[in-house]
């Protein structure tokens, strides 16, 4: 097993990393052993919370009218260039950060990249109308994207069953007596049963690539939420809505703790329940693969 | 046959079905010697609904009925009965149902066009299963692709009378709109309207943004008869 | 607080339900700074029971508690909503039935992870009402989900004597038989352990008390490589 980049760095050596790197420059992720720096200031995303970023878009268009409106700029008069530049940063970023990235988001890039070489292009005044506008095609999808995006928040506002009201019911002993019910054989269940634990199968495949789970940063994640002084219990490490895979990924995270020495697991008796601490000098920081936890 | 009897028979039936019922189906409720007609069956649920003003539930008219609802006044204590907060659905869903429901029929390729992604299977199917979509027919093109449309359960789920009853849609805006800001005058920093051959040369993504308004901007875009196109072209 | 709002409080509670509710469950249903005495949760059932004197409904306590109910006196009409022939069973709700029958006791969110798809709450009201699905706990996460799982009567309708009679799942485990080599030992480019597919897999047909298992292997934990320990958890 590979152990993972997790270092003990004591308050001498922290001092140092800050001098070489320079405490404000201190690059927020290594790629291939380069620092990334070169991304610009205003798409600083913590690189754990880069997965949750680009899943809180809806593709390329979605993306590209954050882009715009963080900017407060107009879709109609697109600083073309600009945008472009801090799109394919975005897009480079996740790569870099090998998230998998939809298609779309790379036509989109190749779509950016040609309007914009048709822009440098030199045409005659009398050519340039606004349907030659290369930025056209692009300015309409994005209004209808966006429209259809007002539309779909618009529709979530809507009072609705379940939640703002609810249908009334009054109990009805006919209903038992009358309603009549559908036979149902046990093969037909079974063959339910097969069929959606194949497509289980299959949507889950498709899963894990979204939501792959690090265990290194949940080995930081548990550092933080643990300390030296008190123990904290077994069980509450561990999140139960995060799934099956969450609740490995943790205990996977766990067992590397313990592994480095970092924590300590205490059972007192014999099937009670197991107590964790950390067995870390408060005189020491924790760093986890360059990724600097804030204190 | 007295409009109590009638008032009753409504309200028990609407509060036992639990679902909207409508008005063909109300009358079916009476025995045939003596079944109400449609004006009485209107009279009878509009006297429920005012014997309802001071209640907790009111009657409304949806897509494919009347039926008796909780009012929103008592939604906050009435989901205290659910400790699971109610179902979020998700952004793709939502423009997914919100394209099906204003540009039905539609296919599936005409979502993805407009939203820029493939639509998620598993997001029609849940749609479908909750009935707020369904096949409305096949478009006549290579692949005779499915044509999607929405429901009454969907406007029922949303109280709606009828699809117009949806928030309407925002106004598109034609690219000359902007144009008086483009026609300005050259400003004396880019008083050179043509395109250095040097600027060809730098980077595709590089420094190039002013190259790009300053060969947009020069001509008078205003005159152009475009705008309707352009509209139209969205449309 | 106003009779009338308690009054309407329970009303819509009972209505929205359309289930028994307790005491306890109505109390609960009030911020908590003023929440009505049991005493004046009768009283507020009380005079709503007077105000259905003349109405098609009646408020009636039952051994789970209070309930609105459509009164005898509708019988006969009430019982031309309901269809004489039976329909059949959506493939959903087969689905649904199926992964509570074998994975018992499961939430709502579980099924709904399993099969990818939202559950359409009418479904688990319909597998309700015919008592073949019941709440049997909740389980201890926030928001305390009901646990769902089967029924006497469900065993009963197959001939079954225990739910390990329905017929094993051999099969299917061969289907997705995992492989035991979890990508734990990561490769030399990627360092950065990430979770393998097979142990999702896996999950879809072991138990889902992970964290049992979990707290029960931990002895073995400081000796080294985990490999064993988690195939086995997987299972």
């Amino acid at each position: 097993m590979v152990k993972p980049q997790l270092q003990i760095v004591t308050k001498d050596s922290e001092l140092e990393a800050g001098n070489e790197l320079g405490q404000a420059e201190m690059p927020f992720a290594m790629v291939q052993g380069e620092p990334m720096a070169h991304v610009p200031r205003d798409l600083y995303i913590p690189p754990q919370a880069l997965e949750v970023f680009l899943e809180a878009f809806e593709g390329p268009l979605d993306l590209l009218l954050y882009l715009i409106r963080r900017q407060n700029l107009d879709i109609l008069d697109i600083p073309l260039a600009d945008i472009t530049r801090q799109y394919m940063n975005y897009i480079d970023l996740m790569q870099d950060m090998q998230l998998e990235l939809a298609g779309e988001y790379l036509v989109m890039a190749a779509t950016l990249a040609e309007i914009k070489s048709r822009m440098l292009l030199p045409r005659s005044a009398e050519a340039v109308t606004e349907e030659s506008d290369p930025r056209a095609d692009l300015v309409r999808r994005l209004q209808e994207y966006e429209r259809f995006k007002a539309a779909a928040e618009s529709i979530d506002r809507l009072p609705r069953l379940e939640r703002d009201f609810w249908v009334a019911n009054a109990h009805s002993e006919l209903r038992r007596t009358r309603e009549q019910h559908p036979p149902v054989s046990l093969d037909e269940m079974i063959s339910a049963f097969r069929e959606v634990v194949t497509r289980a199968e299959m949507f889950a495949h498709h899963h894990v690539q979204r939501e792959r789970l690090s265990v290194r940063a949940r080995m930081a994640d548990i550092l933080v939420a643990i300390n030296s002084d008190t123990f904290v219990e077994f069980g509450k490490l561990f999140n139960a809505n995060e799934g099956r895979m969450g609740v490995t990924v943790t205990f996977m995270a766990i067992l590397e703790l313990v592994r480095e020495g970092l924590i300590d697991l205490v059972q007192t008796e014999i099937y009670g329940s197991l107590h964790v601490r950390s067995i870390q000098n408060r005189e020491l920081r924790l760093v986890v693969d360059n990724i600097t936890e804030e204190a | 046959m007295s409009q109590n009897h009638i008032r009753n028979v409504l309200e028990a039936a609407l509060l036992a079905a639990g679902k909207p019922l409508s008005l063909a189906e109300l009358a079916q409720l009476f025995d045939e010697d003596s079944r109400p007609e449609p004006a009485e069956l209107r009279d009878g649920l509009q006297i429920l609904g005012s014997d309802y003003a001071e209640r907790s539930v009111e009657i409304k008219e949806t897509s494919s009925g009347w039926r008796i609802q909780v009012r929103q006044l008592y939604a906050r204590e009435v989901s205290r009965l659910w400790p699971e907060r109610p179902q979020r659905y998700s952004r793709a869903l939502l423009e997914t149902i919100a394209l099906i429901a204003y540009r039905q029929p539609i296919t599936r390729a005409e979502i993805e066009s407009v939203r820029g992604v493939a639509v998620n299977p598993n997001i029609l199917k849940t749609l479908m299963e909750r009935n707020w979509v369904r096949v409305v027919g096949h478009r006549d093109v290579p692949g005779h692709p499915e044509l999607l449309g929405t429901t009454r359960e969907f406007l029922d789920y949303f109280s709606l009378l009828s699809i117009e009853d949806l928030p309407p849609l925002a106004e598109l805006k034609a690219m000359s709109d902007l144009n008086p800001q483009l026609s300005l005058p050259v400003s004396a920093e880019d008083d050179s309207p043509l395109v250095d051959v040097a600027l060809l040369t730098a980077g595709l993504l590089g420094e190039a943004d002013d190259v790009a308004y300053v060969s947009s901007a020069p001509v008078d875009l205003s005159v152009g008869p475009c705008d309707d196109d352009l509209a139209e072209a969205a449309h």
